[in-house]
């Protein structure tokens, strides 16, 4: 038949996690998208650190806009109850659950187009607000669902399906985010899980907004020559700075050993995130430093991957507002209203 | 809208009328009038007299013509009026325009500081002049000190004027400054100043003045905004989230206040905890977004904003309708288009309000007439928009929303507990055989709704693309249909729970008024006016109509929609939905931005009733 | 939506019918079949043989079911159909419901190098085997190959079947793949291996098929979209500002494409300047600002969205009515509500197109009903956008804009400039007495328009607050209501200026039929098939609504309201604007999200005459 | 009368520029904000650039959002063409108005609320555009015209009028704009014009998009004592580092010399602009230590003000899309369509 073989997220069928679950447990239904999308790895690579992590699968909140990107929600941990939004909103809607409900593990995935364009306001703001989430832009340069126009992260001099080459600065979600005071910001790629799922685990780890680019090819629209976020191109320029493995308290998960320095920072959930620092010195917490190395890299036609930077002293959005340890939304109603007394005192004002 | 006549609606001329009159009080933004203005109403309204303010304000901090607008109404008149008894002409600016609005026989209060041009002089008019600016520079140091205490001392002025009683007015100022004494004394040396001056040199009272009618039993002055953010936190929503806009800042701002108040618990671990999360967003779409997810996510969550607000929650609202998320917006309307007059009032947002979004959408509305409606309303948005699991939008506006209305107390029966609808918490869907997000409905068309974190079981994931009972994507039209059919129904559905409209038929009357929100006093004054027979009244509390509002309709020859924008859309949705044919339902329209008169109703009713 | 009877519409059986007929291909987006669909298209279509295609496509990439219908109808009726003579079975994920489409005494290709499922056969249809994967396999080397020259293979048996002129099937293939000789001998070897094939092991051709008529003189074959574009293009179009979304997406793209072929001129400096400039935005709110911008500053400036891009710029839209600034805005609707199905169809916009934005606004639409008229209305939309310097919305839809359709050939008359209203000159400008943006109204309620950078004289500064004559900011009621009263005064000037709608009344007609835009061919093949003395006709083409609409419903005892929503939208919009009551305005809504045919027309007209 | 005296803005009746105009021939209205607010020294400050450069008046197109500040353009120059569009829009509907019409000379006026929160998205895009525009925002860390809630501006600890602190990180819109790209990066201060004339002057003569900060303090709901955009505030904070004196090409104009090394970098128009740095080896073209720069000195509490960034290479809107030099508005219709044979011979190939 004619039908395409649509690309499974690889199970380890036998592998249990802490709470005895499978990968299997964390799956979703099958991808839609094309085969050999990029945006599957990502999917593959979400699956493992939620079941890495020992996350009950109900407890996590999957958000996404629209794109292709934003369909992958549906194609993970089907026990989750899961919203796919409309195109750009995904941080305002992701926000709000957050405020409802402080007890979730918030997963976002958006795409370039969804984050960079439509949704960079909002984005921005979430992320000074510092909602704790993970927020994935699964980024491939186009807009998939709508037949490859350019979106705001293709480079300049990237060319389209058609020939047509891109003319306007990329914006680079990681600097971006930097100049809006984010406090984790990583950048992984699709192509290489063995360093993406660290990464992913260190934001569900973070205690705030941690915003993850991934460079995802679109097999589609952007992977042909001239592309610059083509697997190839990724391939031969990704520039692997800093590695990030997320080491729960409850066991230790053994990342792929690299040669290099080694920074440990704790996180606020207790678990340790480790950097292999490629440049000598390099400081995730040193917001100028980085900033600086970004645009470096971004000079050297480079693409900085790994933990790029990191402040675990700005604290979260709900912290910020002193709400309790329970979730708002299930605050016994005898503690929100004030009683018919109250509104009697209240009106004595008003005579 | 034709310049109100000066005489429709009021008595020609001013006589002796103890507790029916009207004055207009004229200043420049910025300079604290508006203590005064307050000082007026409130003493008024505690000698037990029915009285109403109106502030009329520009779209600016500083610098610019105000003007506040007292009512006072033995026989409980107290829509706005535009014409009236006595003017307190305090902004040269305005002048010229402030003089025509005296009645005839009328009283002018003028800063006889400076001469009048003579050429603004009316023969029908009793001019009063009072040096307030040479007696406040004569008492006060300082600019700031002379600029404020003027509106002190016309105050004093107007206690004499009108017959208040000045201990009761001092006491409220000893209240309102006990912890500044050096502000206190001023104010009430102020107080003194044009009190003592007005009684030395003019017949105290004037022929219209109050007299004490008791105490205000049972009633308070409230803003329709507060009465909404009250009903917010009693209803128990937890997430606000907004964006500034006048006229519905205040209704988060008070919120905030309120919560602040009420819902600061010592946690767990003696820190003080904070039982509500209000953002204040980057912009509507966000705000609105935030409301969403949280309501998405179980919480009582709501915004509030105005017109051009709505304009940019459109998309969302369309979002939260179809994936069947409880919203609750409150839409406190300004005069449009655009950005229009932000500080007019207008129900121009009708239509856009209940067709909010592209696509098949509609939405259940509510139209409060005043505070006290806001206060119940709101609450009842709060279990409409749970039990039917869609965007309730309260159609608030200036008028009700930014100005002190008299209303009978606001009451609270401490037995109420939210209508969550079918929200199913863990048990009920542990027990369940099958969670079907959209399926299942209940006979009004609800389906049972889950929030995340619960239990694998009812894992699912909504989408504002085409879906099933599953709420998995579809693009087969049979799928596709059975959703959106029994949103419709729901939407039908909602008809029956929302409040009643208000109805009084007159035995005979062949002919009906239908009306809607802030226009209610305005239109009952006029009724009442209106000579021979008279018409019955219909005023419509939300939409989708109650049977109610179908049956009234039939029942009369024809009715007038009176209603406050040009494009008489209370009227355009009464004819999609009930059917009536265009001679059935006559547009009575007011859009001038000023909150609508019986003059303007009565004028438009009595020149036009063949059409 | 009822499915539809088999029967209706079509006649029961499959005879020998010579060019009367509708097959359907259903097959997996993203193996390379629209090739094939086109090649069959334009075969028939160069045979003069009227002819139309639909495209069913989901709302992805690669991977899903997508299907594609062709019918041929002598007699003109190329409207949808529901049932096929013939069904091209390439997708295992479908067969159970494709075979469930076919006529009986139909057929069904499909791929026999693997066994059919028995419980799929139907008595009543003929089962065409084709071992196309096995016969590709032999002939071609690598996977891809295989599975796009399945395709073209099928086109063969195809060819066959239908008794299509194989010679010009594989002459268009020529010139297709004139500059890729390798793909060119892979077609020509596919098509000859499917049609080989066909004529060895059947009776070819079918009892249906075609059978040439002439030359399609005098028409071409487009797309609604690609229409747009060429008007853009011819009415002087310089600026185009978009954001991305199915189904308006080629719009813009056809016009950067047009623009490119016809708008690069070599500059002074002998470098090629390109006269246009088309600015792919953020978002949809970005989009419109920028035509926004470029009207105001002169330009002839459009966007195109869909649905959930309307209801981002409800703002904006808002701020050009009030503003007066024109706008051209191609609404290429979709199935809503919310994201919806972005690739089904529904004329679902039009309540909040109309009404678009809070406040008083209401908007200029024109509904085009096949590509040609997408072509004339969008020149027609920028004279009366800068006529009434106004928003002006082309309700397009995806059926007209995505899908090929057979229309009369666009005309264009060179004489034509376009119609920039009251938008002066310098030299204008300069010989005014005085520049008055929003005064000196002409009969219609046009003012006179300055754009930036030309006369001392004409300075001014628009806004979407209240304001004056001067565009000044005011809060005067008499001044605002002098303005707000002209736009709505102008807005009705429009209706004399849209294109006139398309009428038929039958002599004694009592009933009549009033529908819009792509539901024309369905509705008028319905009418012809509809016993008794027959219904009158009439297409809206515009609102707001012309006389002559009036009229027509005045004239008829009831008429039907045929269209593609769930809510009635466009009843809603005749209800509002003629006042005419609901019983004489009878809804029939067809909203399943693929294109009306005339058995759902017919089978709720003759179903529910009664009501 | 108890009517507060508006400020009028100076004017210098005698002095003539060299289209013979004086000041006054580049007024607005009188303004009715609020006496003493920042935004009207603003005003004054383009008004003088606009004298300053002798552009015809007629010759500006004058854009703005919604808020106190976006009410300025009525302050200037009357004989010129306005548009006070909507809250957060100016950045999309400037870009169409430049597009259409490349002779103007565009001035936007925004705020912070109107730039940083509901504009900032269109902002960005604009920033990456580099439409060829002055563009200011007026800075006072509140929304002034709805009466003084925090905007995204204010910064950490900044206290509103009734005493609550803000808890956001601010959005600093010279990082932001040098996040994505952008070509003229400068900020000044209401209270100093002798710095921010030659600003002002420096962005008109950009080809491209020119982001002009200036802080301006809200009298009415920001300049009290725990505000940090107050009068005081800036004035004990201000790090004056870097100065441009626009130099037409037409006339010298004198700015007021300053001690310190000068680097001049000639601007595409012709006209120089000569920086005074205050750092040792400060280069507003080396982005990298710019970001480095302004994350040091927001650390330091200081306000880097002064011209911040600067790139002259990359081409504008215009350049980048080749359109013609004429204005595309004025394009003879003859150019535009291609007739009635070119849609037939189209047609030829649709049969
Ligand atoms: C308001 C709105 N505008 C436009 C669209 C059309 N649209 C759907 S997806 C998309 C872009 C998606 O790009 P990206 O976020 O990069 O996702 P990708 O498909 O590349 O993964 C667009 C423009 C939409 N759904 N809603
Ligand atoms: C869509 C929309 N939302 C909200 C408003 C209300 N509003 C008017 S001005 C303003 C904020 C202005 O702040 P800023 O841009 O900083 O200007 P400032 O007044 O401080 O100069 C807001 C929220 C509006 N006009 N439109
Ligand atoms: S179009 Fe591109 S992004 Fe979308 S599913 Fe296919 S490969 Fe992935
Ligand atoms: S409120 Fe603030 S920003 Fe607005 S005019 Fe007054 S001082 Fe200026
Ligand atoms: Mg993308
Ligand atoms: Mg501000």
């Amino acid at each position: 038949m004619p039908s395409i073989t649509k690309p499974q997220i690889p199970l380890l069928p036998l592998a249990r996690n802490q709470l005895g679950l499978t990968l299997r447990d964390y799956a979703g239904t099958m991808s839609t998208l094309c085969a050999g999308c990029g945006h599957d790895s990502v999917t593959a690579a979400i699956t493992e650190a939620l079941w890495g992590l020992s996350f009950p699968p109900e407890q996590v909140a999957k958000l996404s806009g629209i794109g292709c990107s934003s369909k992958t929600p549906q194609y993970f941990d089907s026990a989750a109850v899961g919203f796919n939004s409309v195109h750009g909103r995904m941080a305002a809607v992701a926000s709000g659950a957050a405020a409802a409900n402080r007890g979730l593990v918030m997963v976002g995935v958006s795409g370039d187009g969804d984050s960079l364009s439509i949704g960079l306001g909002n984005l921005a703001h979430a992320i000074r607000r510092n909602v704790r989430m993970l927020y994935v832009i699964a980024n491939n340069g186009v807009y998939g669902l709508t037949k490859g126009q350019f979106s705001a992260s293709a480079d300049v001099g990237s060319r389209s399906r058609r020939g047509e080459p891109n003319l306007l600065p990329p914006v680079d979600p990681m600097l971006l985010g930097l100049s809006l005071g984010g406090t984790f910001l990583a950048r992984g790629f699709s192509g290489d899980k063995a360093q993406l799922v660290p990464i992913l685990k260190a934001g569900l780890g973070h205690r705030g907004f941690a915003l993850v680019d991934v460079i995802s090819p679109c097999v589609q629209f952007n992977d042909h020559e001239g592309s610059t976020k083509s697997f190839r191109y990724v391939r031969e320029h990704e520039l692997q700075d800093i590695e990030a493995d997320v080491i729960p308290v409850r066991d230790q998960i053994q990342g792929e050993q690299r040669p290099g320095s080694v920074t440990e920072v704790e996180l606020h959930d207790g678990s340790h995130v480790r950097f292999r620092e490629v440049p000598e010195g390099y400081d995730p917490r040193d917001r100028a430093a980085v900033g600086s190395y970004l645009v470096e890299s971004a000079r050297r036609g480079e693409i900085a991957t790994g933990l790029l930077y990191l402040d675990e002293q700005t604290v979260d959005m709900h912290e910020l507002n002193l709400t309790p340890d329970e979730a708002l939304w299930d605050l016994p109603f005898e503690r929100l209203c004030p009683g018919a007394d109250q509104l009697a005192s209240f009106q004595a004002k008003l005579r | 809208m034709a310049t109100t006549s000066p005489t429709a609606g009021r008595s020609a001329s001013v006589g002796a009328r103890v507790n029916e009159f009207a004055i207009k009080l004229a200043n420049v933004n910025g300079t604290g009038s508006a203590s005064t203005n307050n000082l007026l109403m409130q003493t008024i309204f505690r000698m037990g007299i029915p009285v109403s303010g109106k502030n009329l304000f520009p779209s600016n901090i500083q610098g610019l013509p105000t003007w506040y607008e007292v009512r006072v109404s033995a026989s409980g008149h107290t829509a706005r009026t535009a014409s009236f008894d006595l003017m307190v002409a305090m902004n040269g600016q305005t002048y010229a325009q402030d003089i025509t609005e005296v009645s005839p026989g009328g009283y002018l209060l003028f800063d006889d500081s400076w001469p009048l041009d003579p050429s603004l002089l009316r023969e029908d008019v009793t001019f009063l002049g009072v040096p307030l600016a040479r007696l406040c520079a004569e008492r006060f140091a300082t600019v700031k000190e002379r600029i404020l205490m003027k509106n002190v001392a016309t105050a004093g002025v107007l206690v004499a004027l009108l017959g208040l009683p000045v201990e009761e007015v001092s006491a409220q100022l000893t209240a309102a400054y006990s912890r500044r004494p050096q502000l206190l004394d001023d104010n009430q040396a102020a107080l003194r100043l044009g009190y003592e001056h007005a009684v030395r040199h003019f017949d105290c009272p004037l022929p219209f003045h109050v007299e004490r009618l008791g105490a205000p039993e049972g009633r308070v002055l409230i803003d329709g905004n507060t009465a909404v953010a009250l009903a917010a936190v009693y209803a128990g929503a937890t997430v606000g989230a907004w964006y500034p806009i006048t006229p519905a800042t205040s209704v988060m701002e008070n919120f905030g206040r309120l919560c602040a108040q009420y819902r600061r618990h010592p946690g767990a671990d003696g820190k003080v905890h904070q039982d509500y999360l209000i953002l204040q967003a980057e912009d509507e779409l966000a705000a609105l977004g935030i409301v969403v997810g949280a309501s998405w996510a179980g919480a009582r969550a709501f915004t509030s904003t105005s017109g051009p607000g709505l304009s940019l929650m459109q998309e969302l609202l369309g979002l939260a309708y179809y994936t069947e998320v409880p919203v609750v917006l409150v839409d406190v309307q300004r005069a449009g288009p655009s950005t229009g007059m932000p500080t007019r009032v207008q129900q121009a947002d009708i239509l856009s309000a209940a067709f909010a979004s592209h696509g098949d959408t509609r939405h259940i509305l509510l139209f409060p007439a005043d505070p006290r409606e806001c206060f119940d309303f709101t609450v009842r948005a709060f279990d409409l928009a749970d039990r039917f699991q869609t965007p309730v939008l309260l159609m608030s506006d200036l008028d009700v929303g930014m100005n002190d209305w008299e209303v009978p107390e606001l009451t609270w029966d401490d037995a109420y507990r939210p209508d969550r609808g079918r929200l199913l918490g863990r048990e009920q869907l542990e027990a369940l055989e099958h969670f079907w997000r959209y399926g299942d409905p209940d006979p009004e068309g609800v389906t049972s709704r889950a929030v995340p974190g619960q239990t694998a079981a009812a894992g699912h994931m909504v989408r504002g693309s085409g879906h099933d009972l599953h709420a998995t994507y579809t693009e087969n039209p049979a799928e596709y249909q059975e959703v959106v059919d029994r949103l419709l129904h729901k939407h039908r559905s909602a008809a029956a729970h929302l409040p009643p409209p208000v109805v009084e038929r007159r035995p005979g009357a062949e002919v009906g008024v239908i009306t809607l929100g802030s226009c209610d006093l305005a239109v009952r004054e006029a009724l009442e006016l209106l000579p021979g027979p008279g018409l019955s009244y219909l005023r419509v509390t939300g939409y989708p109509f109650p049977e109610e509002v179908h049956r009234f309709i039939a029942e009369h020859r024809f009715c007038y929609v009176v209603e406050q924008n040009r494009d008489a859309q209370l009227r355009s949705l009464l004819q999609i939905e009930t059917g009536a044919p265009g001679d059935k339902l006559r547009p009575r329209l007011s859009y001038g931005g000023l909150p609508i008169t019986a003059a303007q109703v009565l004028e438009q009713i009595a020149s036009r009733t063949e059409d």
